[in-house]
């Protein structure tokens, strides 16, 4: 519902670690419908790019009309996207996708790596106990602050040099974390290891998908990802990311 | 003013559609664009069962476009007649199904289970690049492409338009073999087969190796072609191939397509199609053009 | 770290040189470009005699790239040997030239008198859309380019490159001619026939009409024809095709190209070459790459 | 000599009239060695335009290092470049092709519409008695008043709303305007006529052309004119504006 394309503007950029970036846009009429685990195309302002790029919604101020998202540089596009000023504009379409299900049971929400940024939003917006598990590369820990306010939060680093040596799945068995539903947005290795963790345990697992994209609204069919049964839209066994998820139940996808 | 055109006898109230695989069924962008305001919604291709398509990656970017290898994915003719079709009537669409098969056989099979549905024109889709069997065989060999036109023609219902592949040594020769065999009309291009490399990786970008490139990058190439096709035979053509403004839609309607489609310009800009359209009632406002009628083939 | 490649026999410093017709001969870049700090420089078509060239406006801006219909303007190949071979021969640059011509025997004549000059190989274009005889004929037809092959080779001494044009069905089907014939390399991309109409005047932008197309927006149809080429015969491959970087060129050598051309992208920066150069070497060192021999065709 | 391609940063960008812009750029390089008549290939910064767009030097402060150019809205890439601000930066490639050849003779200087520019330096240079005459299409008269230190200046308009009704080859002949050298630029039909005016009083004329251009060195030959003469260079009929212009000998060639 409400999907917009529009032209928002840049209200600040900041650097939070090493290639690392966090922009608040103005978007009014995107900000008043989105929820946690949704995510925007972004339109860099670069005519030899035409493809938008999907970033998650890392926080949602209806209020004030505003989104934030956080994204790492990962090629040109992002790299450009670093380089907009506040003041400056970026066309964006949103809000995309289905976010997560909120449940009122104890929640383990998981982020890893840029995973991590979609994670802020639900940790805000979910109204129960939660463990929240954060898997970094190194000591650069962005964001880890700002989820400390909304349930206990344990670390994974791949260097060691922050709470448990290696990647969430330890941390988790290391630190017994423990709950009834799990939230979790990180690389495919990472929601591979959730996935199978959650179904040898019997729990529900909400995992949000990464696929390269053009439409970001479900018509073009670039975005698939494997079902484990034959889809109701597709008839065959391919879900949409864009438009079925990002979020899926781990149950209904094959890494 | 009038913006009306006539395809093989169909009436589209304005000149531009959208192109097949870039705007699904229509569904998933009537959020961002009434479709009855649309010359016709052309529709994802569609088989007589459904098709899985290709492994992912299935799209990458390239400069001022993209590629694409989604092997025509799509859930058969059965959901496009419960699901798809009603939804477009209700709508207030004008209809083109894209017809694609692995064999003439599928190709009639679906076109015959489209004679009694709400389809104002067929599009039969002998040139995608991203299958194997059927697709771009039939569209780069003119008897191959004779053969199945004769045959689709025999038995459809509505009027069809042969889709040509761009990737060939003479367009016109195609165009003729197909007007030759009936067809009511041409659309043209598909997609130009290319390639992109992740140097870092080492490794093609795409799970396919190649994909079919659209966008703006091959405007050029498909305007050539919609120009050289228009004037070697008489058949009304659909031209399309990098259109994302009325001005690049202006250019195919002078070289002589009778109708334009708008496709990656839709992941651009969701409203593409409107923004065409109403550019194309600027200029005529602004030329004092009273018939679109008089832009058709102007520049010869 | 070894950039050098070997073409027929011939050895390149780096696998880097120009595309004909879009570096002159050379002289001209001279102000930007050490020219024998490239591969080789590659000249622009030269005929037997001089030839004028098409009317103006010879060429249109397309999104990503460019149309030309310079139409082979070239002070012949008297100038060239009074003028230009001298030149490039102080100046220490490894010579590619590129022929043109109307005929087989145009072509040969060239071919005989360049046979006793200080050029390193031979590039045919038979490739060229933009001139109505010749050209491009020889380029679309595998008997046509089979022959002219055969009896260029027959006459030259130096070793001879055939030059592919894009617009074609089966790229590999032209290179097996050529190969056949007894070709010691392929050279591809030429342009991609394109148009543009200006849509104010109602009229083409090109005097020509149509013209070829190159530059970034070319890229993913020429990686792919030079993938396809390197995996379908055995002579080294010079690919080029909107090659404007570093990142670029790299597709091409991974795809099977021994040597690539730069050509377009001189006009957006007349160091374009020279960059690509010190690219190829970063990329070499930050993999740890002792010879490029490793990254030619390493993606299959 | 001495050909540069560099990133200049634009000083200042001001409107002189309904769609015609003055922008100074901050070049030593090429200021340097720039000459009147001499023009500058701009790289718009849109990535979907690849090839430069040619504008004459309006002005030269070498010691000052900067250039100053003034253009009108064209197409789209003129339009962008009027959107740029002081202190952005633009990629030029400069100076190219030959300037006016300066005769100590009473020279006569006349410019039409956006061929206006270019006389202005040269105005500033050519050191001995000058007329100058300007054709605007109409009142917004930019850059006459800059003319006025320089010499007589006489204006021709197209709708008569200052100076002579007409083209400048009306103004001369209403006029009386009388020289020995005549340095032109303007639109093809003006130099046309300008061409047979000083072929028929035998004087000399450098004229300034215009045409397409792609390396703007005189490399890929997009942007020939007709010569009379077999040229040296090219051994047929076409010289190229790039390199051997723009500025020509009216008696050289063919418009
Ligand atoms: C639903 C979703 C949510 C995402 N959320 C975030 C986020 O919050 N923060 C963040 O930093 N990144 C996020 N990503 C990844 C982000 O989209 C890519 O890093 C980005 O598109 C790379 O663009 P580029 O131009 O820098 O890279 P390039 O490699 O130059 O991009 C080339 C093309 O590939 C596409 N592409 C490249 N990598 C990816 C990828 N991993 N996923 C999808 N498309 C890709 C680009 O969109 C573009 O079309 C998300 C991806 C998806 C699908
Ligand atoms: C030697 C020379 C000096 C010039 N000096 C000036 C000047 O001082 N001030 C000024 O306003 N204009 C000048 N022009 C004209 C100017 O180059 C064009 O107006 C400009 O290139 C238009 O670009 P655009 O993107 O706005 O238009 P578009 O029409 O969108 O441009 C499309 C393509 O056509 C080319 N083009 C369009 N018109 C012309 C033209 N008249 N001449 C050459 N190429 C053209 C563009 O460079 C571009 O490659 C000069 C041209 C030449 C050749
Ligand atoms: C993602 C995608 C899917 C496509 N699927 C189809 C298809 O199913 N059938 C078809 O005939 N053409 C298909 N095409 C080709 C387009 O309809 C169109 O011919 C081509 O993209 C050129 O136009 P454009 O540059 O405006 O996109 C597809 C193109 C894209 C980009
Ligand atoms: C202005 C221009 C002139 C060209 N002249 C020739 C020529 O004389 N002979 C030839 O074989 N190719 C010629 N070409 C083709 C190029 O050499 C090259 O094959 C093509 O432009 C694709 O490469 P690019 O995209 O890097 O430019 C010309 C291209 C351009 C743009
Ligand atoms: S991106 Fe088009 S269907 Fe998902
Ligand atoms: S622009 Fe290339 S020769 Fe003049």
């Amino acid at each position: 519902m409400g999907k917009k394309q529009l032209t928002a503007k840049i209200i600040s950029q900041t650097k939070l670690a090493d290639g690392i970036y966090d922009m608040r846009l103005q978007a009014e009429e995107i900000a008043a419908c989105a929820k946690p685990g949704q995510f925007i195309s972004v339109y860099v302002n670069d005519k030899s790019k035409i493809l938008p790029r999907p970033i998650s919604i890392c926080g949602i101020d209806a209020e004030g009309g505003s989104l934030r998202i956080v994204y790492r540089i990962a090629g040109e596009g992002t790299k450009q996207m670093a380089g907009y000023k506040a003041g400056d504009t970026v066309k964006i379409l949103g809000p995309l996708g289905n976010g997560f299900t909120m449940k009122p049971e104890k929640a383990v929400l998981i982020g890893g790596g840029i995973g991590i940024p979609p994670m802020l939003e639900l940790a805000k917006q979910l109204d129960c106990p939660k463990s929240i598990v954060l898997g970094y590369r190194d000591s650069q820990m962005f964001l880890k602050d700002e989820f400390e306010p909304y349930g206990d939060v344990f670390v994974s680093t791949e260097d060691g040099s922050a709470g448990t040596k290696g990647n969430v799945i330890d941390a988790i068995k290391e630190q017994g974390v423990e709950g009834s539903v799990i939230y979790a947005c990180g690389p495919t290795p990472m929601l591979k290891g959730i996935q199978a963790y959650a179904l040898e345990n019997g729990i529900e697992a909400q995992i949000s998908l990464e696929e390269r994209m053009a439409c970001g609204i479900g018509a073009c069919l670039a975005c698939v990802c494997q079902s484990k049964e034959v889809d109701e839209h597709s008839k065959v066994h391919n879900k949409r990311v864009c438009k079925d998820g990002p979020v899926f139940d781990a149950r209904e996808v094959e890494l | 003013m009038n913006l009306s055109v006539n395809i093989a006898g169909v009436t589209m109230k304005n000149p531009v559609t959208t192109g097949s695989g870039t705007f699904g069924s229509g569904e998933e962008f009537s959020e961002f664009v009434d479709l009855s305001a649309l010359g016709a919604v052309t529709t994802k291709g569609v088989a007589n069962v459904p098709w899985p398509g290709n492994p992912t990656p299935r799209i990458a970017e390239v400069y001022g476009g993209m590629l694409n290898a989604i092997g025509l994915q799509n859930p058969g003719i059965d959901v496009m007649i419960e699901r798809d079709l009603p939804m477009l009537q209700k709508a207030g669409a004008a209809v083109i199904v894209n017809v694609c098969g692995k064999s003439e056989k599928d190709y009639v099979e679906v076109v015959e289970r489209l004679s009694d549905q709400p389809v104002d024109l067929l599009e039969i889709n002998v040139s995608c690049p991203n299958v194997k069997e059927g697709g771009i065989a039939f569209g780069q060999d003119p008897k191959a492409l004779h053969h199945i036109t004769k045959e689709v023609k025999a038995k459809a219902k509505q009027p069809i338009i042969m889709k040509l592949s761009p990737n060939v040594t003479d367009i016109t020769e195609m165009a003729r073999a197909a007007v030759d065999a009936g067809t009511d009309g041409l659309s043209l291009i598909n997609t130009l087969t290319g390639m992109k490399i992740d140097i870092e990786k080492r490794d093609f970008v795409l799970a396919n190796k190649t994909g079919g490139m659209s966008g703006p990058a091959i405007k050029p190439v498909a305007l050539r072609m919609v120009y050289q096709v228009a004037n070697a035979v008489d058949v009304p053509i659909i031209g399309m191939g990098g259109i994302s403004t009325a001005e690049d839609a202006l250019e195919f309607i002078m070289a002589g397509a009778t109708a334009v489609s708008v496709g990656t310009a839709n992941f651009m800009n969701p409203a593409a199609t409107i923004d065409v359209i109403e550019g194309i009632k600027d200029y005529m406002k602004r030329h004092q053009i009273e018939d679109i009628q008089e832009l058709i083939g102007c520049v010869k």
